[in-house]
């Protein structure tokens, strides 16, 4: 049972989170006032007359930005478990059983990242030339 | 793996994957001559692609895999044996042969020529690499970074909207495959702790599965299951083809081709190391003996039949197809009963990749140089052969061969996978194959006819045929005989 | 530790279900996207569940790549639809039915 | 040296196609007379060998086997190379190819002159020449499926080669895909073969066939019926005929070279080629003498009401190529190929004498449209009618000799049937054969009447415009009426040699091609004496019921009280002795020799009388019937159904319809109105049956297809839960 308890933490936070909305909810419901009226109705209560529907259409501007973040940013997750074992220190190396030194490592580690960034360079020179990047 | 041999990068292995850095490496220079080039540049790219595709396959063939049994690079992760050799020559042959055919119909169609040859490049990358796949991991990287190139060049054409279909259509089920593909590895790597397939195949052979879901051999037999669920989409065997025909009558005819033939060349080899996996396992389920065999009977009779009355020949060619991917398992169940064909079998697996290959590359190769004529009913192929008797006899070649007619690849092909199905004993499965390929003469010479013994509609003209073209087009026709009468060049 | 192990399977059993079953239900082009996504995500889980228990790190390598190749089959996707859309007005997966026979 | 001109053989049609088919747009009409030069030098170094290996010169040791050219096919144990065999069988298939094949070259050169697709002509024929060239001289099974199909091919583009010609495509491909099922049986005989005997050389199967396969067992059985199935796809033979008769939509000279002699006969050539086998497989012989007689005397039926002059002729043919399954099938080998020799002489001459007709009347090919054709084209008259005199077994013709020798063999050795419990001990297969011999006699002199004699029926711009054939096409006529003549004294009959003071220098092509069939012969000789022994021992032993057991029969040969001077066992003496009893007992036939070889002179010169007096009288009826004046029968006209469309000729032209009517009412006229129906409504029905059944799957899968998404991936999920429950449950 003690691999669970790194989780307690979170299911107290869980347990708390809920039960503080809950409680909150509730207690609004049980001690405010019900009085209903049109107004109430409204999706803005600011006095604000909403007009037209409630699916607002997102222009397309939108997506291809938030494609383009999407793509991009999803590729610092390799940048990050790459970070993590750059420098080669989980690695004993006087042991004898690897090929190489701490520094062959590095600049391995450092090449292949060059490699990964500059085809992601290209990728996004290829974007900027075809007006990704252009709100319009 | 042993102390001392960790390695960071070596000449070996950088040996074995040199054409496909090379085509990588090109298509990138494709994109950035596309990029940066005004008019002039255009016209160069489908030269750079020949170059880069045929710089890859010279440097494949020179430095490649040496006949040894087999070899392994990058820790494991990729395995070149004979069968992988072939089947990447055959993959960059398609994709130059489809380079070849494909100029003109990309400037009739007004499809983005830049973007296309880098994806087609990228596609033959990711063939490449599926075809080598030894481990779980890149096996399912290589096969999204294919699939994702066919999804774009399916849907590349501009304001078509039968185009945007059938790229929705491959993209959706493709997806919904893949995933089945994902939670069967998810399975395997329960069940026996490891994604490396020669770690796995070691493990399977000992008959205690190491991982945390190897109490229970279920995981393991459903997760084969799977696999063959997302390998029987790509290699679109019944009841997992349904996509097929869509999807080739939609995207444009040089797509199609390599959809068709190239994606399909590397996913056979590609599934033929899980079936490897699948049969070290000692406990293999019987099951998996029934189940392959149903699915190899379905695909025969839905190919065949489906192929029977349809008027559309990309179509015809994509219902062909699923009764070929049928006739491609037949060997896969031979092994399964007897186990000393192995080698048998492998060999004709790989002689009919390049059969297939050929002969239907072939057929694709001459609708693309019909262009948009080519693409539609069988009708409008009538009095090809007073058209254009060069297009029309490798056309007529092409579904000979497909028909199984000696002196072409096809019956070689065809001889060979059911020569083996007969030594293992199965003979209702050959009978019955033996039986729909005789059916199948029907529906290819329903085309043949047409071309040859019916008058060309009134208005058609004389079809030029350019240089390339007919280039590719002799070269495809000589292949077919020539690997018919010479089959030892291959294996 | 076991009970987290086994939760976990069966909610990327469940995850990959609602996802197999909810494409077939779903008509607009997005939601059958995002069915597909939660068929993904379901593998990644349980990749990342086994890897942790057996102790083994390829589940977490599978769990990054899974991630970034679902990412690329967003871009791929939504690209797709915002095409559709632009030629068809409309996702609905039903009015994509065109190329049949 | 011979090992060369033999390579050549094939080699010199395959140039002429190779030049034909690159440079068929410049060569034009020079291009048919390269295709025949070529085949003409094939056509002599056949011709040498063939009289060399006759004579027995000594400088050609058969069989000549060239070294393989090189590796087809090698996997593990398998190795399929490409390579030639050369013996006495192949011997005369390569002269009747090359020989009646230039002929008919020759002859195109004139007939197909000013059509727009001469090369394409040339190219095709010479294309068919080489691929048949390649299925007689192959030495592995592989190859000679090669050329099976090339031929086929071939086939199928001759037949579709006039475009334009109504049914000429689909007549084109009904012919490619009722081959297609014979191959079916090809290809799987030959991988049964290749899993018993480990290899597919034939000469190898040959020679390992005996101690693989036991005598009558399960596996060579079924083997030698796929091949049979393969044969009578190719030979046109029931339940496969139906394509050969619609094939003659082809231009005349195709028709004359493919469909009559030589790629029709292919299926003839393989069973001999792998007579061991058959003779191995005493069910199938049965079969293929039973399949062989039928189609002889259904497709005779047929050919007596056909009113185009080709079917006719087509349907004749489908007829001769049952006697020769028939010779096969009662294991008289040689004389199936004999009768593939003269057949193509006498049948090449009528194919071509009809298209001589056709070609002067302008493509009029009705016979109840021409008669009195004799006083315009007289060498064709001639020809025609020799070769008539020929087929229909005229004395001294070459027909005389190979269809009375097969009807003699059918007498001798035909195998006893049974139905059910009881045999069948008339001889119904020599007298299915003989009523096929009289209706032979029967067409054929109809055909000739009727086209010949009699008042021209032509219409009347037609007749004015009779244009005789030129010499390219008169010179092949003479040269196959001539063979047609003459070929038959290669083979004289023992008993009519020995008679006419020849003596022993009967049956030159029986002990010729007795080297190829001789182990068949002895397998089939040793078995069916032992079969009969068995028999008499059986009736003998009346306790018991016929034993087909081995051990059975030495068991009963030891108890049997008559027997008791064959205690020896040695099975040829028991054999001899059997038989001889055996003989005796009928009466009838003095000496039951098994291999033919003793048999009495009495009875063959009886039967081959009997034969001519068959012939004679079936001439006689057909010009009784279709060479008589006969009375006015205007008043009949009423019912005829093609009345109509012959309005504008003359009167006299009903009478025969009229004489059908009348004379052919009862029995034969039946049998051949049953024939067609049979042919058209049972076969194609099963045909179309098939077809529908085919079809109703197509429009379900296709009704599957329905273009939505969800659609195909429900059906994926479906089929992936099945595949999971089947692979867990099992």
């Amino acid at each position: 049972m003690e691999h669970l308890i790194p989780y307690i933490a979170i299911g107290m936070i869980l347990v708390f989170a809920a039960g503080f909305a809950v409680v909150n909810s509730l207690l609004g419901t049980l001690i405010g006032p019900t009085k209903d009226n049109p107004a109430k109705r409204l999706a803005y209560e600011s006095g604000m007359v909403p007009t037209g529907e409630a699916n607002v259409r997102i222009p397309i501007k939108f997506y291809m930005v938030g494609l383009l973040f999407l793509i991009f940013d999803i590729e610092t997750i390799f940048l990050l478990a790459w970070a993590v074992v750059f420098k080669g220190n989980q690695i004993d190396f006087a042991s004898g059983n690897v090929g190489f030194t701490q520094t062959q490592f590095q600049h391995y580690g450092f090449f292949a990242m060059a490699v990964f960034i500059g085809v992601l360079m290209l990728a996004e020179i290829y974007a900027w030339k075809k007006g990704g990047f252009e709100w319009s | 793996m042993e102390p001392n041999s960790i390695t960071l990068i070596n000449s070996h292995d950088l040996a074995l994957v040199a054409p496909a850095i090379v085509l990588g490496v090109s298509a990138l220079i494709v994109l950035l001559v596309d990029l940066f080039s005004m008019k002039l540049g255009r016209s160069v790219l489908p030269l750079l692609t020949l170059g880069g595709l045929g710089l890859a396959l010279i440097v494949h063939v020179t430095t490649g895999y040496r006949g040894a049994e087999f070899e392994i690079a990058f820790d494991g992760c990729l395995r070149f044996d004979r069968m992988t050799y072939i089947a990447q020559i055959v993959i960059l042959s398609l994709t130059l042969f489809l380079t070849l055919v494909s100029p003109l119909y990309l400037i009739r169609r007004r499809i983005p020529r830049g973007e296309y040859y880098v994806l087609i490049m990228f596609a033959a990358l990711a063939m490449m690499v599926l075809s080598a796949s030894n481990e779980l991991l890149t096996l399912f990287i290589n096969l999204e970074l294919l699939s994702f190139c066919l999804y774009i060049l399916t849907g590349i054409e501009q304001g078509n909207l039968r185009s945007t279909e059938a790229a929705f259509k491959y993209f959706t089920i493709g997806s919904y495959a893949a995933a089945f593909l994902l939670f069967g590895m998810t399975m395997v790597y329960g069940a026996t702790g490891a994604t490396h397939f020669d770690e796995i195949r070691v493990i399977l052979a000992s008959g205690s599965l190491g991982g945390a879901l190897g109490g229970n051999s279920l995981f393991l037999a459903g997760g084969f299951a799977l696999m063959l669920v997302g390998f029987g989409f790509k290699l679109t065997l019944a009841p997992f083809h349904m996509y097929a025909p869509d999807v080739y009558a939609g995207a444009p005819t040089p797509v199609a081709g390599l959809i068709a033939t190239g994606s399909k060349v590397a996913a056979v080899t590609a599934f033929f190391a899980i079936f490897e996996l699948m049969i070290a396992w000692g406990d293999l389920p019987a099951g998996v003996y029934y189940a392959l065999y149903g699915v190899v009977v379905l695909s025969i009779i839905f190919g065949n039949l489906g192929a029977l009355v349809q008027p559309n020949i990309k179509r015809l060619l994509a219902y062909s197809g699923v009764s070929h991917s049928g006739y491609f398992m037949i060997p896969l169940l031979a092994v399964m009963t007897s186990p000393e064909l192995m080698d048998k079998a492998e060999l004709a697996v790989t002689y009919y990749l390049l059969a297939y290959g050929v002969m239907t590359v072939l057929a694709f190769g001459v609708a693309t140089t019909l262009g948009p004529e080519g693409e539609r009913d069988i009708d409008r192929y009538a009095g090809l052969a007073r058209r254009s008797p060069v297009l029309a006899a490798a056309m007529a070649l092409a579904l000979l061969s497909m028909t199984g007619v000696p002196i072409t690849v096809g019956f070689v092909g065809k001889f060979r996978l059911f020569a083996v199905a007969v030594d293992a004993g199965l003979y209702p499965l050959a009978i019955f194959a033996l039986l729909a390929s005789v059916a199948s003469a029907y529906y290819y010479l329903r085309v043949v006819v047409k071309m040859y013994m019916e008058e060309p509609p009134a208005e058609a003209e004389p079809i030029p045929l350019e240089g390339s073209n007919a280039l590719a087009l002799l070269a495809g026709v000589v292949c077919i005989f020539l690997f018919a009468v010479l089959p030892a060049l291959v294996v | 530790m076991e009970l987290l192990f086994q939760g976990n399977l069966v909610l990327s059993a469940i995850i990959f279900a609602i996802g197999a079953f909810g494409f077939l239900w779903k008509r607009n082009a997005i939601g059958i996207f995002l069915c597909i996504e939660l068929m993904l995500n379901a593998c990644a889980l349980a990749f990342l569940t086994l890897s942790q228990a057996m102790g083994r790190p390829e589940g977490v390598a599978v769990f990054i790549f899974i991630i970034s190749v679902a990412a690329a089959e967003a871009g791929i996707g939504l690209a797709l639809f915002i095409k559709i859309f632009n030629e068809k007005e409309t996702i609905d997966a039903d009015s994509l039915s065109m190329l049949r026979d | 040296m011979s090992e060369i001109f033999i390579l050549c053989i094939p080699l010199m049609p395959l140039l002429a196609f190779v030049v034909n088919g690159l440079f068929g747009r410049w060569t034009r009409e020079v291009g048919g007379w390269i295709a025949f030069g070529a085949m003409l030098i094939s056509a002599v170094i056949s011709l040498i060998l063939f009289v060399s290996a006759l004579l027995g010169s000594a400088d050609l040791v058969l069989p000549v086997t060239p070294p393989p050219l090189w590796d087809w096919i090698s996997v593990g144990d398998l190795s399929i190379s490409v390579g030639l065999h050369f013996d006495q069988l192949t011997a005369v298939m390569c002269f009747v190819i090359t020989f009646v094949g230039s002929l008919v070259f020759l002859y195109s050169i004139g007939y197909m002159h000013g059509d727009p697709g001469f090369a394409r002509f040339f190219t095709y024929l010479s294309l068919f020449a080489f691929a048949m060239l390649i299925l007689v001289l192959a030495d592995s099974l592989p190859l000679l499926f090669v050329g099976w199909e090339g031929v086929g091919l071939c086939s199928y583009l001759l037949i579709g080669y006039y475009m334009d010609a109504p049914g000429a495509a689909d007549a084109g491909k009904k012919a490619f895909i009722v081959n297609r099922v014979g191959d079916f049986g090809f290809l799987l005989a030959m991988f049964l073969i290749y899993k018993y005997t480990g290899t597919l050389q034939i000469s190898e199967i040959s020679s390992t066939a005996i101690e693989t396969f036991q005598y009558g067992g399960a596996a060579i059985t079924v083997i030698t019926l796929l091949m049979f199935l393969g044969c009578t796809g190719k030979s046109a033979q029931i339940p496969l005929f139906i394509w050969l008769p619609d094939a003659m939509a082809g231009p005349t000279p195709v028709s004359a070279l493919i469909h009559a002699a030589t790629m029709v006969t292919a299926g003839i050539y393989l069973v001999v080629r792998t007579s061991l086998l058959f003779a191995l497989a005493p069910a199938t012989m049965t079969t293929m003498a039973v399949i062989g007689a039928l189609t002889a005397f259904v497709a005779g039926t047929i050919a007596l009401t056909q009113r185009d002059i080709k079917k006719v002729l087509a349907y004749s043919t489908v007829s001769q190529l049952g006697y020769m399954f028939l010779a096969c099938g009662v294991g008289a080998f040689s004389m199936g190929i004999f009768h593939v020799m003269t057949h193509a002489f006498f049948k090449g001459c009528l194919f071509l004498g009809a298209g001589a007709v056709i070609h002067s009347i302008g493509g009029v090919q009705d016979l109840f449209q021409m008669g009195g054709l004799r006083k315009h084209i007289k060498t064709t008259w001639l020809t025609f009618g020799i070769a008539c005199l020929a087929i229909a077994g005229f004395p001294l013709t070459a027909g005389f000799f190979s269809k009375d020798e097969i009807l003699f063999k059918t007498f001798v050795d035909a195998p006893v049937l049974r139905i059910g419990a009881f045999d069948l001990n008339v001889n119904i297969l020599y007298i299915i054969g003989v009523i096929t011999a009289f209706m032979t006699a029967i067409y054929s002199f109809r055909a000739f009447f009727l086209c010949f004699h009699g008042e021209s029926r032509l219409p009347s711009d037609v007749r004015s415009h009779v244009h005789p054939p030129g010499a390219t096409m008169k010179i092949p006529l003479v040269v196959l009426a001539i063979g047609s003549l003459f070929i038959g004294f290669l083979n004289v009959p023992h008993g009519i040699a020995q008679t006419f003071g020849m003596g022993d220098s009967g049956a030159v092509f029986e002990r010729y091609l007795g080297v190829v069939t001789e182990p068949a012969a002895a397998v089939i000789a040793s078995h069916r004496t032992e079969h009969e022994a068995e028999v008499e021992v059986a009736s003998a032993d009346s306790g018991h019921a016929a034993a087909h057991d081995e051990h059975v029969f030495e068991e009963h040969a030891a108890e049997a009280p008559q027997e008791s001077h064959q205690e020896t066992g040695d099975v040829a003496a028991l054999a001899t002795a059997a038989a001889a009893e055996h003989g005796a007992e009928n009466g009838s036939a003095e000496e039951h020799g098994s291999a033919g070889e003793h048999h009495s002179v009495a009875l063959e010169l009886g039967l081959a009388g009997f034969s001519i007096v068959l012939a004679l009288v079936g001439i006689a009826t057909a010009a009784f019937l279709f060479l008589g004046r006969w009375p006015d029968a205007s008043s009949r006209l009423g019912d005829s159904p093609w009345v109509s469309p012959l309005r504008q000729f003359s009167e006299r032209a009903w009478w025969w319809d009229d004489a059908y009517n009348t004379v052919f009412a009862g029995g034969t006229w039946m049998v051949g109105v049953v024939a067609v129906w049979f042919d058209r409504y049972l076969i194609d029905g099963v045909l179309h049956g098939v077809a529908r059944t085919a079809r109703g799957g197509a429009a379900i899968i296709r009704s599957l297809q329905m273009g939505q998404v969800q659609a195909y991936a429900m059906i994926m999920l479906i089929g992936a839960n099945i595949l999971l429950l089947v692979i867990l449950i099992w």
